[in-house]
Order: C-alpha cells, then structure tokens, then sequence
C-alpha cells in the first residue's frame, strides 16, 4: 500500500466519523462534502477515475444542494411556528 | 426503549457485528492481491469486442447494460417519490414568497458570485456534454455528465434568480427528460432485442476505439442516461427549492 | 497494513449505525445512512486493487497492461446512484415528517407505537 | 426465448410514458394502461412458466454467453419456481391495480407510475441469475416501495413508517452489498451459478459463512423475520390499501425467495457438511417469527396493523419451510406462498373496503357495523377460515408439505407452532368477522387504551361513505377463490413439488445456467397428504374458531382466572408491544443486534 492510499484512507475514516459525531446539522453537511472529497480522493489512489468523478459531483453538488434547502425549510418552519405562537 | 437502554444494547450488538464483520473480512486476499476471473476476461475482450477504450463504461452500458438498466429506474422512481412525497405543499395554501421568488439571492449572493455563477453556466454545460459523449473514451459517462448538465440551470439559481431558472428549466421539462431519458436506455435494450434479436445486444457499428462515435450501443446509452439524470436531479432539486421558498398563505406574512 | 481498508469499511459500518441509533434529528440519521453506505465503496474497490495496476482505461496505455478490477467499479457506480437518490426521499420525507410532527426528533415521532 | 425480457422492460417504459403524460392523460386511460401493462406481464410470465417446466431457460443479456464457463454479462436464470413467483407478483399487482380503479379518487399518473416499476423490480429480481442484478432489483423494489408507503402524505403514519421502511431496508440492502463483495473476491463472479461452483468442493470458512449472513439478513429483513421485522408492522399498517397487498402478500415472500435462490445456487455445495446445523439456526428464527408475530396480531384492534402481524407469523412459517432445506420443504413453502398471498391480498382489500366506507379501521369503532355488509362479511369470515389453513385450501396443502418435511427431518415439534401460528392468525380474522359484521362481543376494551395511532390519526379516508364500488368486493372474492382452489388443480402439487426439487438441484443448476445444455434431474418421488395433516390442518381451524369465540363471549372468564396466572403473560405482552415503539433508532439497534446473533451463530456452528 502506498502513502497515498493509507494517507486517503485514514482521511475517509476520519471524516466519515466526523459526519456522524458532527452535532450541528448545517456543519455536518460541510463535513459530508469534506467527506465525499476524501472519498473522491480515495477512489482516484484506488485507480478508479469513473467512481471518482462519481462521487465528486454527487457529494459536492447533487446531495449538499438538497440537504441545504431541506434544512433551510425545516429552520423556516419553526420560526413560523414560534411566530404563530407569539 | 429509553435513549439509554438503546445505546446500551446497541453498543452490545454493534461489538458483536464488528466481530461478525471482521471474521468475514479476514478471509479477503490482501490488499492488492486480487486475481479475480471476471476483470480480466473483460480486459480481455473490452477494447477487442467493444472498442471501448473506457472499461468502466463498457461494463456499464454492454455487459452488464441490464444493472443499468435497474439502476436507471431507480433513480426515475426514487425521483417520482420525492415529487410524490412532496406534492402535497404545492397547492393553494401556499404560494412564494413574493420579494425572494421574483429576485432571490441564495445566503447573500454577492455580486462578484454572481458573476462567477453566471460565467458557470456556459463551463458547466460544455463540461456535461463533453463528459456525456466521451464515456466510452475516458472516464465519465452519462451519469457524472449529467449531473453537472443539471449544475447549469442551477447556476442560474446561484446567480440569485429563482424565478429565472424556473424559466430556464421548467419543473415539468425536466420530468420529461427525467422519463425520456429512462424509456430510451430501455429502448437501447429493445433495439438490441428488434434489431439483432437479443435485448441490450450491441445493434450498432463499432467504429475505430478511441474515436467519438465508437463503442456502438454506448454512446447512445450513455446520452439517455446523460438526459435522465440531468433530468431526474433538476426535478429533485427543484422540488426542493419549492419547500425552501414556499410558505404558507396564513403564516406570519 | 493490508487488511486497512477493510478495517475502516467496518468502522464506517459501525459508526454510521451508531450514527442512525443514537440520533435526535433525522437529517442527522440520513446523513449517518450515507456513512454506512459508503463502506460499501471501500470493501468493492478495496477487493478489486491490483498492486501497481493503472485504471481500466486502455486510452492512453497499451493493452495487457496490468489494471485493477473494472467490475467492482461498475458495483460501486450503481451504488453511488443508489444512495444519492435514497437519501434524496429521504430528505424529502424529512420535510414533511418536520411539517407533520413538528419536530425532527425521532422520539417525538408518535404516529406509531403498539 | 425473444419475450424474456419484456416481462421486465415493458412495465419499465409504460411508466416512463405515463409520466410523460401525467398532465394531460385522463385518469381511465391510466388506468386501463396500467390494468393493461399489468396483464400482459401475467401473460408473459405464464408463457414463460410454461416454457420452464418443460426446460429451464437461459436469457443471456446483450448475447454475452459464457466464456470458458465465465459469464461475462447477466443472465435471466428462469426455472419454474422463479417464473411461477414472477407470475404470482404479476396477478396481484394486476389485481391491487384493478382495485384501486375505485379506490383512490386522487390517484394520478405518478401512482400507476410508480406500481409498474414495482412490478418490472418483482419480475426482474424473480427471474433474475446474477447475485448483483438481484440486489439492484432488490433496491428498485425498495426504492418504489418506500415513495407507495408514503402515498398519503397529509398523514404522520405513511410519513413516519416510510421513514423507517427506508432507512432500515437501507441498512439491510447495504449488508448484502458487502456479502457480494466477499463473494467476489473469492471466487471473481457474479452469476450466482458461477459462485456456486466456484465454491464447491471447498468447506466453507468464515468469509463465505459472513457474506452468506449478509445476503441472508438482507432478505430477511425485506421478508420481515424477527427481530429484523419492526419496520414492516409499521408500513404494512399505513400504506394505501393497494400498496399493503403488494408489501404483505409478495415483497415480503419474495424476501425469503432469494434466501431459497441463494443458498441453492450458492452456499448448498460448500455448506453442506453442515447443513444441520444451519437448518437449526433457520427454524430457530422461523419459530420465533411464527410465534412473535402470531401473538402480536392476536393483540391488534387496528385491523390493517393486525394483517401486518398476521403476514409476519406467515413469514415464519415459510421461513421454516425453506429453512429445513429439502425440497419437500420448499415445495410447501411455494404452496405456502401462494395461498398466504392470495388469502392475505383478499383479506387486505376487505379491511380496505371498511375503511372506504367507514373511514376507520379499528375494531371496535366498527363494532356491529358492518351487519348490512353481508358479502363483504361472508368473504372476510372465508378468508379468515382459509388463513387457518382449513383442510382443502392451498394454505393446507402447502402446510402439509412443510409439515411432512419437518417430520422427514426430526422436527416433529415444529408442526405444532403451524398450528398454533394458524390457530393466532385465523382466529384473529374470525373475531373481527365476528364483531364486526356480527356485532358479537364486546364493543368498548375497558381495560386498555386506545392505540395511539388510531386515537391521534385520522385514516387514509376519512369520510363515511354509504355504498361500495362492485369491484372491491369482485377483486378479493375473484382472489380468494383462487386461494382455496388451486392447491384442488389436479397436478398442481406433484408440478411444485417437481419444481421445488430442481429448483434445489445445486449440481444441475449450474450446469443449465453455464453451459446451456439440457439438465438431468433425478426423479422426483411425489407425496399424498396423509390422514395426520387433517388432524392438525383441523386442529388449526377449530381453535381458531374456538379463541375467536372465545374473546367475543368469554368476556367474563378472565374474572374467575386467578390474577397470578394472568398477570404475567399480560406484562409480557404489554412489554412485547413497547418493544414496537415506532422509534428508527430502536428498530436499527434491533437490527444490528439480530444481524450480530445470527452471525454469531453462524460462524460458531457453520465453520
């Protein structure tokens, strides 16, 4: 195994924990983009280009876009709802 | 369960699943030391037989084009769900919200990213077709090309027009390209079917490894997928946006 | 040092299911889902590396040269398809699990319970 | 043959052309073109089953036969028992669709979208040979399933249980990812005859036994076997009545098809030094599931929560059936299939109606209402005696086989928990006939709080209607007829039990698939049902019968049982229900820890 590919794998490892223990939902979807690059990284020192490509545009634009504007609408609900409130 | 007597129990079986995990793992060859029949048969015959030059590609749209296939549909369905699962908001008690529909900037777009998203766009759709049609060339294919198609339409939603992209790219467009992209990679498969009597059977000329129009079927099937997937994610996205921009009638404004 | 990769494709495993347990907001169990899956990538392509081999790619090298896997890139292709979309019904039913319930918190999810 | 693969592809494109017009088309075309779709696959699968039970057939996609013994693409691998099930899927989902005519007033394009590629995923992972393909199909039938879960989106249960359906199988379809992966890093194939002869000759050691608790857990939890089962009570209950036939009387069988599929073709060869002791761990988990699932549908007053129940303690039963691995085993748990589907679609469709016209489906509100409804009362209480497996329904014969096997095989307690599953089960059904349409017993529980889902949610229809569409009533009558009639077909029963015993021919089944040739199966030696199947086939029926009658009219009894003797069986079941508490982070906890036991089992006995 190369330094790369151990320096790759450790970087997945880290992040993908740092997705799940990550408490405050918006930097946790940053973490899954951080996420997603050192998977993309991975996959290019795994001499899988095709998969690589894959991911990239799937974890930095195709996911991060929808999470942002579900969490946008969910934080836009509970504020009506507490102005409805008052 | 309480939060507690889950985390406690889980940590147990999450222990034990991790020896289960590790046991099976333990038996794969080292890391590196793979030999494994199916790879290099395909090596093999790829260029030979398909001249494809991408083999990644080849596999995805010839060999095993009917993975794809599922694949495709999937993604076409998973798409109907979210429009099903969202379609309830859209109607009269909800409307957007006036000022940010007609000119909505995304967490303060900036003039200079707005310039910068608006130079995306023309990049972005060059790119997506490139990728597209090279799949069976160089890594890419319909999927990754499709999607950055899709980046386009909402690189004008960046440049701070929500509005404007709906125009661009109107909801019910990119349904149809979500649908017509799913039929004709199905249709791929028929041809092969009508045309040299075995479904998804390559029934198009080969052409010279390496150039544009080679591969047969590949090419083609990769432009369906390419269509369905910039499809299926503008769809996706949009209903979102909806969510994000919509607001109800008898809320706080 | 050559059983890493699978190693970490267990601990992916793992914390993502502790991710999905041990969540109070469901984005935060979608997100953790997409953890899981990606040890899925990591076992395929970790099995399908060839020491030294260049990606299946014959473009620019000559043919018989040796390369790693194509098939278990084309398994992690269709994978990654699969989660994007799942997680993307997920989300949207995320929304309106939030606009039902109020609440994103499992525990507040009520509608169900024997 | 040239038809294969449109059995798949053309529900595929009718979606995406229904999509196209979803706008414009009116909703009779939609649902003519479903109907339509739906029974032209039924056609082609017939044609195909036929075509099977002369010789199995081969379809190899895009022509790529094997090189060398090496598949290098997918095949569709069709033998009789897969193109029987594919057509099986296609008859109900052909009859959820013609149900649903009447049913959904705001049913769109998108829903008949959406069922048409639920019926090309059942037809492809029904026929398909390659272990990939299977999961794709596996995940296509997910994907669709979870948005139909969701249907009614005004609602919080369709929201909440589609949430756990999704995530959990999820989870699920993930491990069987990782178990491929370990399949093909040992032997470098896909096509499951390819794995499996790869795999002969060698014991199995602790990589194969993991990525066979992979595979198997994966399916298990689509089939919905305890304790990987939660999710199911809770999407069975809330989906849309056509959507509930599909998940409880095909999804969750064809769950426990691939756990057949895969160990025949896969794992028989390299396990078989230690086939007992996995036939043990397997009935363990079927006699679990039969038991857990009978007593909590006993339990139910919501009566679609109370069919979700009933089809888990089935799954359990069939579980049994495949799990003594012989192939009298199996053919009872194909019988067992078909009639379960059809007596479990029918039933679904009735409560369907109730909650058409009454807007609720518990047991209670609907206490005594339901007198002027005869038709539907007389097809609830049929459907519920033929859920005890009363002797000359399929339900019977299919039992009767596994019954036969279990004592081929020293299992002779195992005949016992059938009965006790039909007994629960059944009975369950002709106590709700019995208040419902009766109005016997009591109309009010004073002594238990009202569910809260019944209490907090109002149901998928919650108008009160006073008629009911003709062809509610036809589809279920048209479906339960089937049930007790076709395990009567003269040749029927020796046909599946030839079939099942190819089906399990490990050696042959490679052979067909890779070379082609015409495959050599022994002779099938046939059984008769003997006069002890009708002893407990009876047994079932008549306690069914008599707890029914007794809920409805015992109500005074438990007075007069001393409170020592009822007190704990009544905690243990109100602490078997909290188990089911609705909550996604529990039901994955389960999850891991059923996937931990069962791999912990398996590698302590199997290697």
């Amino acid at each position: 195994m190369t330094v790369l590919q151990a320096a790759a794998l450790a970087a997945v490892a880290l992040t993908g924990g740092g997705v799940v223990l990550a408490t405050d939902p918006v930097r946790q979807t940053l973490v899954l983009g951080v996420f997603g690059i050192a998977l993309t990284m991975l996959f290019f020192v795994f001499q899988a280009p095709d998969v690589a490509l894959s991911e990239i545009v799937v974890s930095t634009v195709g996911l991060p876009v929808m999470i942002l504007l579900a969490l946008r609408k969910v934080r836009r609900q509970e504020r009506d709802r507490k102005e409805e409130g008052e | 369960m309480t939060r507690r007597t889950r985390l406690v129990m889980f940590g147990i079986a999450a222990a034990g699943l991790g020896v289960v995990l590790i046991y099976g793992l333990a038996g794969l060859p080292a890391f590196g030391d793979y030999h494994g029949v199916y790879g290099h048969v395909i090596d093999r015959i790829g260029v030979t037989e398909r001249h494809a030059t991408d083999l990644v590609t080849a596999l995805n749209f010839d060999f095993r084009a009917f993975d794809t296939l599922g694949e495709e549909f999937i993604l076409f369905g998973s798409v109907l769900g979210v429009v099903l699962i969202l379609r309830e908001v859209r109607d009269d008690h909800e409307r957007p919200r006036q000022q940010e529909a007609e000119e909505h900037s995304f967490a303060g777009a900036s003039a200079a990213l707005r310039a910068m998203a608006l130079g995306l766009i023309p990049t972005l759709i060059a790119l997506g077709v490139y990728i597209v049609v090279h799949g069976q060339i160089t890594p890419g294919g319909g999927f990754q090309g499709g999607l950055i198609l899709a980046a386009g339409p909402l690189a004008v939603f960046l440049a701070g027009r929500y509005v404007r992209m709906k125009r661009v790219a109107p909801h019910a467009m990119g349904e149809i390209g979500d649908a017509a992209g799913a039929m004709g990679y199905a249709l791929v498969g028929l041809g092969g079917l009508v045309f040299a009597g075995v479904f998804f059977k390559n029934f198009l000329p080969l052409g010279i490894p390496g150039h544009l129009l080679s591969a047969g079927q590949i090419d083609v099937a990769s432009v369906a997928v390419g269509l369905e997937v910039s499809g299926a994610f503008l769809v996706a996205w949009s209903e979102f946006l909806d969510q994000a921009i919509l607001v109800r009638r008898n809320g706080a404004r | 040092m050559s059983f890493l990769p699978f190693a970490i494709a267990a601990w992916l495993f793992l914390i993502g299911l502790y991710g999905i347990v041990s969540s109070r907001n469901l984005i935060r169990a979608i997100l953790s889902l997409t953890v899981v899956q990606s040890a899925t990538y990591v076992v395929l392509l970790g099995v399908g590396y060839v020491h030294g081999g260049r990606a299946p790619i014959f473009a620019d090298i000559p043919a018989g040269t040796p390369a790693v896997d194509p098939v278990v890139q084309v398994l992690v292709l269709t994978d990654i398809v699969i989660g994007a979309t799942v997680t993307a019904m997920l989300l949207a039913l995320a929304v309106q699990a939030h606009k039902r319930f109020g609440s994103l918190d499992p525990q507040d999810l009520r509608a169900l319970r024997d | 043959m040239h038809i294969t693969a449109l059995a798949i592809v053309v529900p595929m494109i009718a979606a995406a052309l229904l999509v196209v017009g979803r706008h414009s088309s009116p909703r009779l075309l939609n649902d003519l073109a479903a109907a339509g779709v739906g029974l032209s696959v039924v056609t082609i699968s017939a044609i195909l089953l036929v075509r099977a039970i002369h010789d199995p057939i081969v379809y190899w996609m895009g022509g790529w036969r094997p090189n060398h013994m090496v598949a290098v693409g997918i095949s569709l691998s069709i033998d009789p028992i897969g193109a029987g099930m594919a057509a099986f899927a296609a008859v109900l989902v052909t009859a959820a669709l013609v149900y649903s005519w009447r049913y959904f007033d705001g049913a769109d394009g998108l829903f008949h979208a959406l069922m048409l590629v639920f019926l090309a995923a059942m037809v492809g992972f029904c026929l398909t040979g390659d272990l990939f393909n299977l999961i794709v199909f596996f995940e296509l039938m997910g994907a669709v399933a979870y948005a139909l879960t969701a249907y009614r989106t005004e609602e919080r249960g369709p929201i909440q249980g589609a949430i756990n359906f999704a995530i959990t199988n999820s989870v699920a379809a993930y491990a069987t990812f990782i178990g491929a992966a370990l399949l093909y890093a040992r032997t470098g194939a896909l096509n499951l005859a390819q794995i499996g002869a790869a795999l002969d000759g060698h014991t199995a050691d602790a990589l194969v036994v993991v990525a066979m608790v992979l595979l198997f857990v994966g399916f298990l939890t689509k089939a919905a076997a305890v304790p990987l089962h939660f999710w199911s009570a809770d999407a069975h209950a809330v989906a849309p009545t056509p959507i509930c036939v599909l998940l409880s009387a095909v999804m969750a069988e064809l769950g426990l098809y691939a756990v057949a599929r895969v160990y025949w073709t896969v794992f028989a060869g390299g396990l078989s030094p230690h086939v007992d002791e996995l036939r043990a761990i397997l009935i363990a988990l079927g006699t679990v599931t039969a038991l857990w699932g009978g007593i909590m549908c006993y339990a139910q007053r919501h009566l679609k929560r109370l069919l979700a129940f009933s089809t888990i303690s089935h799954v359990g039963v069939i579980a049994c059936g495949v799990g003594l691995l012989t192939a009298r085993g199996l053919a009872g748990a194909a019988t067992y299939v078909v009639g379960q589907g059809f007596t479990k679609g029918a039933l679904f469709m009735l409560v369907g109606v109730l909650l058409h016209r009454f807007g609720t489906v518990d047991e209670f509100d609907l206490h005594g209402r339901g007198r002027e409804m005869r038709v539907a009362g007389v097809l609830l209480g049929v459907g519920g005696l033929a859920l005890t497996a009363m002797p000359g329904v399929t339900l019977f014969f299919g039992k009767s086989l596994i019954d036969g096997a279990a004592l081929d095989d020293r299992y002779a307690w195992l005949p016992a928990v059938f009965v006790i599953s039909s007994i629960l089960t059944g009975g369950a059904v002709l106590r709700v006939t019995g208040r419902v349409f009766m109005g016997w017993g009591a109309s009010q529980r004073q002594d238990d709080v009202r569910l809260r889902h019944v209490a907090e949610e109002k149901d998928e229809q919650r108008v009160e209607r006073d008629f009911t569409p003709p062809l509610m009533l036809i589809v279920p009558a048209v479906l339960l007829a089937g049930a007790i009639v076709i395990g009567l077909i003269p040749g029927a029963l020796p046909a599946i039990e030839t079939a099942a015993a190819h089906f399990a021919d490990h050696a042959a089944y490679a052979r067909w698939v890779l070379t082609g040739g015409a495959p050599h199966f022994t002779a099938v030696r046939h059984t008769h049902v003997e006069t002890v199947d009708y002893l407990y086939g009876s047994a079932g029926t008549l306690g069914a019968i008599a707890i029914a009658a007794l809920t409805l009219f015992g109500s005074t009894l438990h007075q007069r049982v001393p409170a020592a003797l009822i007190g704990p069986p009544r905690a243990a079941l109100t602490a078997l229900r909290g188990l089911h508490s609705g909550h996604i982070g529990d039901y994955v906890a389960w999850w891991t820890l059923g996937t931990a036991m069962l791999g912990g089992a398996s590698l302590i006995l199997l290697t």
